[in-house]
């Protein structure tokens, strides 16, 4: 149960942080990114290659996934400084769709498919770190260490701005904010935080593919965020707590049938999103709902 | 003044959010009178109009149309019995011509297709600068332009009862005392009921026949357009 | 003592049809088990939805492995088996495929078996077979581009040089693609005279039904996947030939008569090559445990590797068997092909144990 | 004649996208209800129509049938779900997650019934006729394009004479103004909704016997109509019409150069460069800033 | 006002022959002015005359089809708004554009804060900011509403803090479009007060206002737009008295 339990806080604070720096561009700089599992992909794929190539420290691993990423992310900031709103959404969505293409071809790098087994445990200054009792302490501690850096950022001028922009492109640019660049650096950052927990999730489960950085991912992981409370400090962590615990706490309710279960649990979880978002608009952590007295 | 009255609000509470921003008002607009609603920013002159309209739900009180109660009509039945408003601030669709406003409007009110070009037609006459960006997409018209269509648009219904929220803003002073003129001709000659909620005073008084002066959500006055002439008695009850 | 083993099978999304078919043979060999009194105390399995995809089933892996404990687990699919194999081999627990064919599942560690033969056996046996009986020599490849797809892909190619084929053009396709006229039109332009299809559940049925719709009337060959009654019931399955575990069901071992009796009481129609695999996956742990208990051994992944190696061969539905040393069941290949809606076998090919 | 071939084949696929797409569209374009759920509308339809049919009750009785589902089930996603959000100023993403939930439940529902394989619905439509050598094409191509062009016509001249079309682009311009004008943005939404939803139907029939029906297939469907709403332009119909047959059409060709895994990429990658380069779209306005 | 002149006042801005067309429109017409160090200009002229559009091409928001500026005698011919900001010209919007889910005080502190990348400030600078934003404040009559959401403002104070975001800011020129249309008299008076306070203290100001009373009681010198032409730039008492502009623009007045 201990290990079951450490397991599941360990994909929590991964996700957490996925969720944190996605909160970040979205709840801030208004950049609503479908595409998030791109970077998380990214950073995975940059750490693994870097862990079996030619060295699995950390700080190899780490700062070229970021890098990755980074550079990466300037893909994304390319239709955020020209649309905002839907348009930019289905820039990004057309993003994830064409990484998940790249991911599953590019089978030199990431396996494809049938991504890539036996990767590398983390390696922390000689010390080689995969039993979960060891790894929580690396996923919470870079969880920690990204919400700082997060919220330093956001409450410096710098998240004003951002929130300036969010509120009015043509006003903030009135009062001498350089809107490009701004939005630019945000996503910039945002990415290569998240490629952190990409190199953190290869290497503990070690063994990736593809598929956990498509679609439903990056859904998944705004609907962390979106639950939870958008623009607020502890949302994305509650939000993605909730969703990695909700499909556990169903597959112990004993008396669903077995065969059902998985249809079960994806109807709960959709119910749940639906159902929170009319009740509670704003996240679990978010205002909550002010109806407006109005004739229809 | 016999008149009867057309429009009336009876103790009307209504507000947003729980906190009201209009409380306990009464007032009545009679058959072919101009009522002037003055009032400082925030009296809730605006939240009143929309009470009218059926667009805000009010809290208590009623509102009564030709003596039927329509307190919880929605703006569609209303505007059937005749009312138009103009709404406050641009009170068009910016991706629509405004050719494509005056005929939605029309539809809206159930003017028939043939009956329509008349009626532009009777607008433009009224206000001629329109005829100049008929064709053009709203949203690339300036501010006054688009007050000036959304004052049309309220026409073409040849509304009995027509509620205006500031018509004045954005507008060269000029151009509203040229749209004042004719729109008073026109509810003379028709016998129109027009609620006038405005900040530009001096020219709304002008033609009204009848003022009323909100305060914080509460009706402080109620008098002849002549007796807020002298500045010191406006002043006075801001 | 009570006795759990695990189970990863797709249950939910759009592989679940194969979940409830491999559900089939282990529940029945569990009814078997304890009706027999095989273990000590009852023994039942603990199911986790895999998807068909790796990293639910890496989740649901963790939580067997930690949280239910069990020693031995039931996977499927090929993606499925190589991302769990890590797990199973870092925690000694024993992986035990009967469904997915690639043959990389050969490679995956001591601690992961198949009780299935792969998918190469059974390319090897069918060219050769209708290169020689049909006349078939120029053949069209269309494979889903995962390492299933790609390894019959490169079987595919050395078999048919080595027998005087010729493999005219490849068509990868993606996993979750649905349309295929497209590529029914660029097989009638290659010209080929038969086509192999090497993809699996929803799509495989897809392909072969929109080739037949886009004019595409050659031979069309694929491998054991194909044969689900949901594809049986489609009548463009007519005439297409397809490879399978070889499993004499008309044997007269007490064995395979049970199952095949009991298997058609219970689900009302014949059982199929998965159904025998699982239950033989389900039953080849009974056999292990039993022998540990017998010895007073602790039920654990490291003893039943052990026990296994060291009995080797094993009376399972379809015969005595033997592990090959790699941890693969050797099995004969049987060509088939469909007629009226049933699966008529053409010739057996035999390996050789 | 390969090129031929493949550029039929697009037209047919890109004709039923097409239709779904207008429908995504029409809904996106006057309501601003990022409607995911569109792609359950479409199994929705296409489940009713092929549980009618090999229930035995015929073709009409399964048309009337998936019309109905496809229109009640919007109608009430729209009543039950969207005007309850919207209300509460919710941002489009709000609408966007719930919707996405609807997605998910309507998929692993109709799952639990019909099973979560495949199905097809049966019909000699589906085989292909050899017109000329080597250049074959079904009964259900011509019919996708006829159904296509039919619905477009009756839809283009509905928006334009009945005034309808002026209420949905003064809806997605400001609602509270369309109450003003004395018009029901209740009811305009809904003609959207029942519009949209009427508009997947022929496409989910015909795919029932072309490509046949799994329930996860609503998500593909989805996002082929964000992308041909985009790249057409939100909120023209013409604009989406055409992009939805560009978008088919250069699927298919793409085999001519890669292989069929790229397709979707190239898809995606034409809606990328869209964005960037013309984010208006092919006949849109301007983009809304 | 009639006697001082204003010709006289160093020019800060020079338009020279700008031009700009909406397709077949010419919302701006070979339009060149000057303005003029430490006085208020008021652009006045009939709806669509093209005076918002002139903010716009000055502030870089729309690029003019022809014609130069020079702002402290540089050009900025082709200059990006928020670098316009950053040369001290500042702006409000017709519709206001608030930061609307910030709250008053961010609103203010947003303005201020010119730079993209958070640069380290001394402590003395800090203060300096906080002083600014708190004067601007204190100027608009905000400062106790300063943590509410600039959204929920009634409408007179939500034009206050569009002011009072040009306040807190060193910026030499103010281009302020329409502030007080909608304003009560009360409200006006006090604005008025402010605006010639903050004239006094140096800054330079351009606004559009449509209000007479407003005109009257601020202007300088007043430029007048019609059709995109400007058909007069002078002493506040000639252009109100031109019958010519009075017919097209102000009306009859009692
Ligand atoms: N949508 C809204 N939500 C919350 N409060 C509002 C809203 N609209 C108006 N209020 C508040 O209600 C009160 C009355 O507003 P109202 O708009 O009716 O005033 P008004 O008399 O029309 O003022 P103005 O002259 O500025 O138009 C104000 O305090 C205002 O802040
Ligand atoms: N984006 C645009 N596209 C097309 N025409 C435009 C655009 N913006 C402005 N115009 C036109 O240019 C002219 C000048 O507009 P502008 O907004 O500058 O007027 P204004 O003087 O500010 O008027 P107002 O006092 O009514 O605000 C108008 O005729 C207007 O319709
Ligand atoms: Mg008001
Ligand atoms: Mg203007």
């Amino acid at each position: 149960m201990e290990a079951y339990l450490l397991n599941l806080v360990i994909l929590i604070s991964i996700y957490s942080t996925l969720a944190v720096t996605l909160n970040f561009i979205m709840g801030y700089a208004g950049i609503y990114s479908l595409a998030h599992a791109v970077f998380f992909g990214v950073g995975a794929y940059a750490g693994t290659f870097m862990a079996m190539h030619f060295n699995a420290s950390i700080f190899i691993t780490i700062p070229v996934a970021m890098l990755a990423g980074a550079v990466l992310s300037l893909i994304l900031a390319l239709p955020a400084l020209r649309v905002r709103g839907e348009y930019f959404v289905a820039a990004s969505l057309g993003l994830q769709v064409l990484a998940v293409t790249i991911f599953s071809e590019w089978k030199a790098v990431t396996g494809g498919i049938g991504g890539l087994i036996g990767i590398p445990p983390l390696d922390i200054l000689g010390l080689e770190v995969f039993k979960p009792s060891q790894f929580i302490f690396v996923t919470v501690g870079v969880l920690v260490i990204v919400l700082i850096i997060i919220n330093r950022l956001v409450h410096s001028s710098f998240g004003r701005s951002l929130r300036a922009i969010r509120d009015s492109e043509s006003a903030a640019a009135a009062f001498g904010k350089n809107v490009p660049l701004i939005k630019t650096i945000s996503v910039v950052i945002s990415s290569a935080l998240t490629a952190v927990a990409g190199v953190l999730y290869a290497s503990y489960l070690s063994f990736i593919n593809v598929e956990s950085f498509m679609l439903d991912t990056s859904v998944l992981i705004m609907a962390m965020v979106i639950i939870g409370g958008t623009g607020t400090q502890a949302g994305p962590i509650v939000g993605a707590a909730l969703l990695l615990i909700l499909p556990s706490i169903i597959s112990y309710l004993d008396f669903l049938p077995q065969t059902e279960i998985g249809s079960i649990q994806q109807i709960i979880y959709g119910l749940g999103m639906a159902l929170l978002m009319i009740y509670r608009p704003g996240g679990i952590v978010g205002r909550k709902k002010q109806s407006e007295a109005g004739k229809e | 003044m016999n008149n009867s009255v057309v429009l009336a609000a009876q103790n009307i509470t209504a507000g947003y959010g729980g906190h009201p921003a209009i409380n306990d008002i009464t007032v009545e607009l009679r058959e072919d009178e101009v009522l002037c609603l003055i009032g400082h920013n925030g009296a809730g002159k605006s939240t009143l109009l929309k009470c009218l309209f059926g667009l805000l739900a009010s809290e208590s009180g009623s509102v009564m149309i030709d003596g039927q109660d329509t307190t919880r009509e929605s703006a569609r039945e209303i505007s059937d019995r005749g009312v138009a408003m103009v709404p406050e601030g641009r009170g068009v669709f910016p991706s629509l011509s405004v050719r494509d406003i005056f005929s939605l409007g029309m539809h809206a009110s159930g003017v028939p297709k043939k009956e329509q070009s008349d009626r532009v037609e009777w607008v433009l006459d009224i206000l001629p600068a329109i005829t100049e960006f008929m064709n053009r997409p709203a949203g690339t018209l300036s501010g006054g332009q688009q007050q000036m269509v959304s004052i049309g648009r309220a026409l073409l219904n040849r509304p009995r009862i027509l509620l205006m929220d500031e018509p004045s803003i954005g507008l060269a002073p000029k151009l509203f005392q040229d749209l004042l003129a004719p729109i008073r001709a026109l509810q003379q000659r028709e016998k129109l009921s027009i609620l006038l909620v405005e900040q530009n005073v001096r020219e709304a008084l002008k033609i009204s026949d009848r003022a009323v002066v909100m305060k914080s959500g509460a009706m402080i006055w109620e008098g002849q357009p002549a007796e807020l002439e002298d500045n010191e008695r406006l002043m006075e009850l801001y | 003592q009570d006795h759990t083993i695990g189970a990863l099978f797709p249950l939910s999304g759009p592989n679940a049809t194969y979940g409830d078919v491999f559900m089939a043979g282990s529940d029945l060999a569990v009814e078997h088990i304890n009706a027999d009194k095989m273990l000590s105390g009852p023994m039942s399995i603990a199911y986790e939805d895999s998807q068909g995809l790796p990293q639910p089933a890496v989740v649901g892996m963790t939580k067997l492995v930690n949280v239910t404990n069990v020693p031995y687990v039931l996977s499927a699919f090929t993606g499925v088996s190589k991302a769990i194999s890590t797990l199973g081999n870092r925690n000694e627990v024993v992986a035990v495929n009967g469904g997915g064919v690639g043959p990389d599942l050969a490679a995956l560690g001591e601690y992961f078996w198949n009780v299935i033969p792969l998918v190469n056996l059974e390319v090897r046996a069918v060219m050769p077979y209708l290169i020689k009986e049909k006349g078939i020599k120029r053949v069209v490849l269309i494979y889903i581009d995962d390492p299933f797809g790609n390894s019959i892909l490169d079987e595919l190619e050395s078999t048919l040089e080595n027998a005087g084929g010729e493999l005219v053009e490849t068509m990868s396709v993606p996993t979750t693609a649905q349309q295929f006229s497209g590529i029914a039109a660029k097989v009638r332009a290659a010209n080929p005279d038969a086509v192999y299809i090497a993809s699996y559940g929803a799509q495989q049925i897809q392909i072969v039904k929109q080739l037949r719709d886009n004019g595409v009337d050659q031979q069309l060959i694929t491998y054991s996947g194909y044969l689900v009654p949901d594809a049986l019931a489609l009548p463009e399955t007519e005439g297409i030939i397809a490879t399978g575990q070889g499993v004499n069901y008309e044997s007269d071992d007490p064995i395979t008569k049970r199952f095949v009796t009991d298997y058609t009481a219970k689900y009302n129609s014949a059982p199929t090559a998965y159904n025998v695999n699982y239950y033989n996956a389900t039953y080849l742990f009974a056999l292990l445990a039993q022998a540990l208990e017998a010895e007073g051994k602790e039920v654990t992944g490291a003893n039943l590797l052990a026990k296994r190696k060291e009995i080797g061969t094993f009376d399972l539905v379809g015969g005595n068997v033997s592990f090959q040393e790699n941890g693969t069941l050797l099995f004969p290949i049987q060509v088939k092909t469909v007629k009226n809606g049933k699966a008529e076998v053409l010739d057996t090919i035999d390996f050789g144990n | 004649m390969l090129a031929l071939q493949l550029m039929i084949t697009g037209l047919q696929t890109g004709a039923l996208y097409a239709l779904t797409a207008v429908g995504f569209s029409l809904i996106f374009g006057s309501t601003r209800i990022f409607h995911f759920a569109h792609g359950a509308t479409f199994i929705i339809a296409a489940y009713l129509f092929y549980f009618v049919n090999v229930s035995g009750f015929g073709v009409t009785l399964g048309v009337i049938a998936a019309t109905a589902g496809a229109i009640v089930f919007g109608l009430l996603l729209n009543r039950f779900v969207y005007v309850p959000i919207q209300r509460d100023e919710g941002s489009f993403f709000t609408v966007f997650v719930a919707s996405f939930g609807i997605g998910i439940v309507i998929q692993n529902v109709v799952g639990m019934i019909f099973g979560r394989g495949y199905v097809t619905v049966q019909t000699p439509l589906s085989f292909s006729v050899e017109l000329m050598d080597g250049l074959y094409v079904s009964p259900l191509a011509w019919i996708s394009m006829l159904c296509a062009a039919i619905f477009f016509g009756i839809l283009w001249c509905f928006l334009k004479y009945s005034n309808l079309g002026l209420s949905l682009r003064a809806l997605a311009d400001n609602p509270d103004l369309v109450r003003v004008f004395g018009l029901n943005p209740r009811f305009i939404s809904s003609c959207a909704f029942t519009i949209g939803s009427i508009l997947v139907v022929p496409a989910a029939i015909i795919s029932g016997a072309t490509t046949g029906l799994n329930p996860a297939m609503g998500h593909h469907v989805m996002l082929i109509s964000l992308a041909a709403t985009i790249v057409g332009g939100i909120g023209s119909v013409a604009g989406t019409l055409l992009a939805g047959l560009a978008l088919g059409l250069a699927e298919s060709l793409a085999l001519l150069y890669v292989d069929s895994q790229w397709t979707e990429a190239v898809t995606f990658a034409i809606l990328f460069l869209f964005i960037i380069v013309r984010p208006s779209g092919l006949l849109g306005r301007s983009a809304a800033h | 006002m009639v006697s001082s002149s204003t010709d006289t006042q160093e020019v800060l801005m020079e338009i020279r022959n700008v031009d700009k067309a909406f397709g077949g429109v010419k919302a701006v017409d070979n339009v060149s002015m000057d303005l003029r160090a430490g006085i208020i200009t008021t652009l006045v002229g009939p709806n669509g005359a093209g005076k918002t559009t002139l903010f716009n091409l000055i502030t870089g928001e729309l690029t003019k089809d022809s014609g130069t500026i020079k702002w402290l005698g540089q050009p900025i011919n082709r200059i990006k708004p928020f670098k316009a900001a950053r040369a001290g010209i500042l702006r409000t919007f017709q519709d206001l554009r608030l930061f609307n889910e910030m709250s008053v005080e961010e609103n203010v502190l947003t303005s201020v804060e010119a730079n993209s990348v958070p640069a380290p400030m001394t402590k003395s600078q800090r203060t300096a900011r906080s002083e600014k934003v708190e004067y601007a404040l204190n100027r608009a009559g905000l400062f106790s509403k300063r943590n509410i959401r600039a959204k929920d403002l009634a409408y007179a104070e939500r034009k206050f803090l569009s002011m009072a975001r040009v306040m807190a800011t060193d910026a030499r020129l103010w281009l302020l479009d329409e502030p007080a249309s909608g304003l009560d008299p009360n409200s006006y008076e006090k604005f008025l007060e402010i605006l010639r306070e903050e004239v006094k203290q140096g800054v330079t100001v351009c606004i559009i206002e449509h209000n007479l009373d407003i005109v009257i009681g601020i202007s300088d010198r007043i430029a007048f737009l019609d059709r995109g032409k400007l058909l007069a730039d002078d002493e506040p008492q000639t252009v109100l008295n031109d019958p010519e502009l009075r017919a097209i623009y102000f009306g009859e007045r009692t």
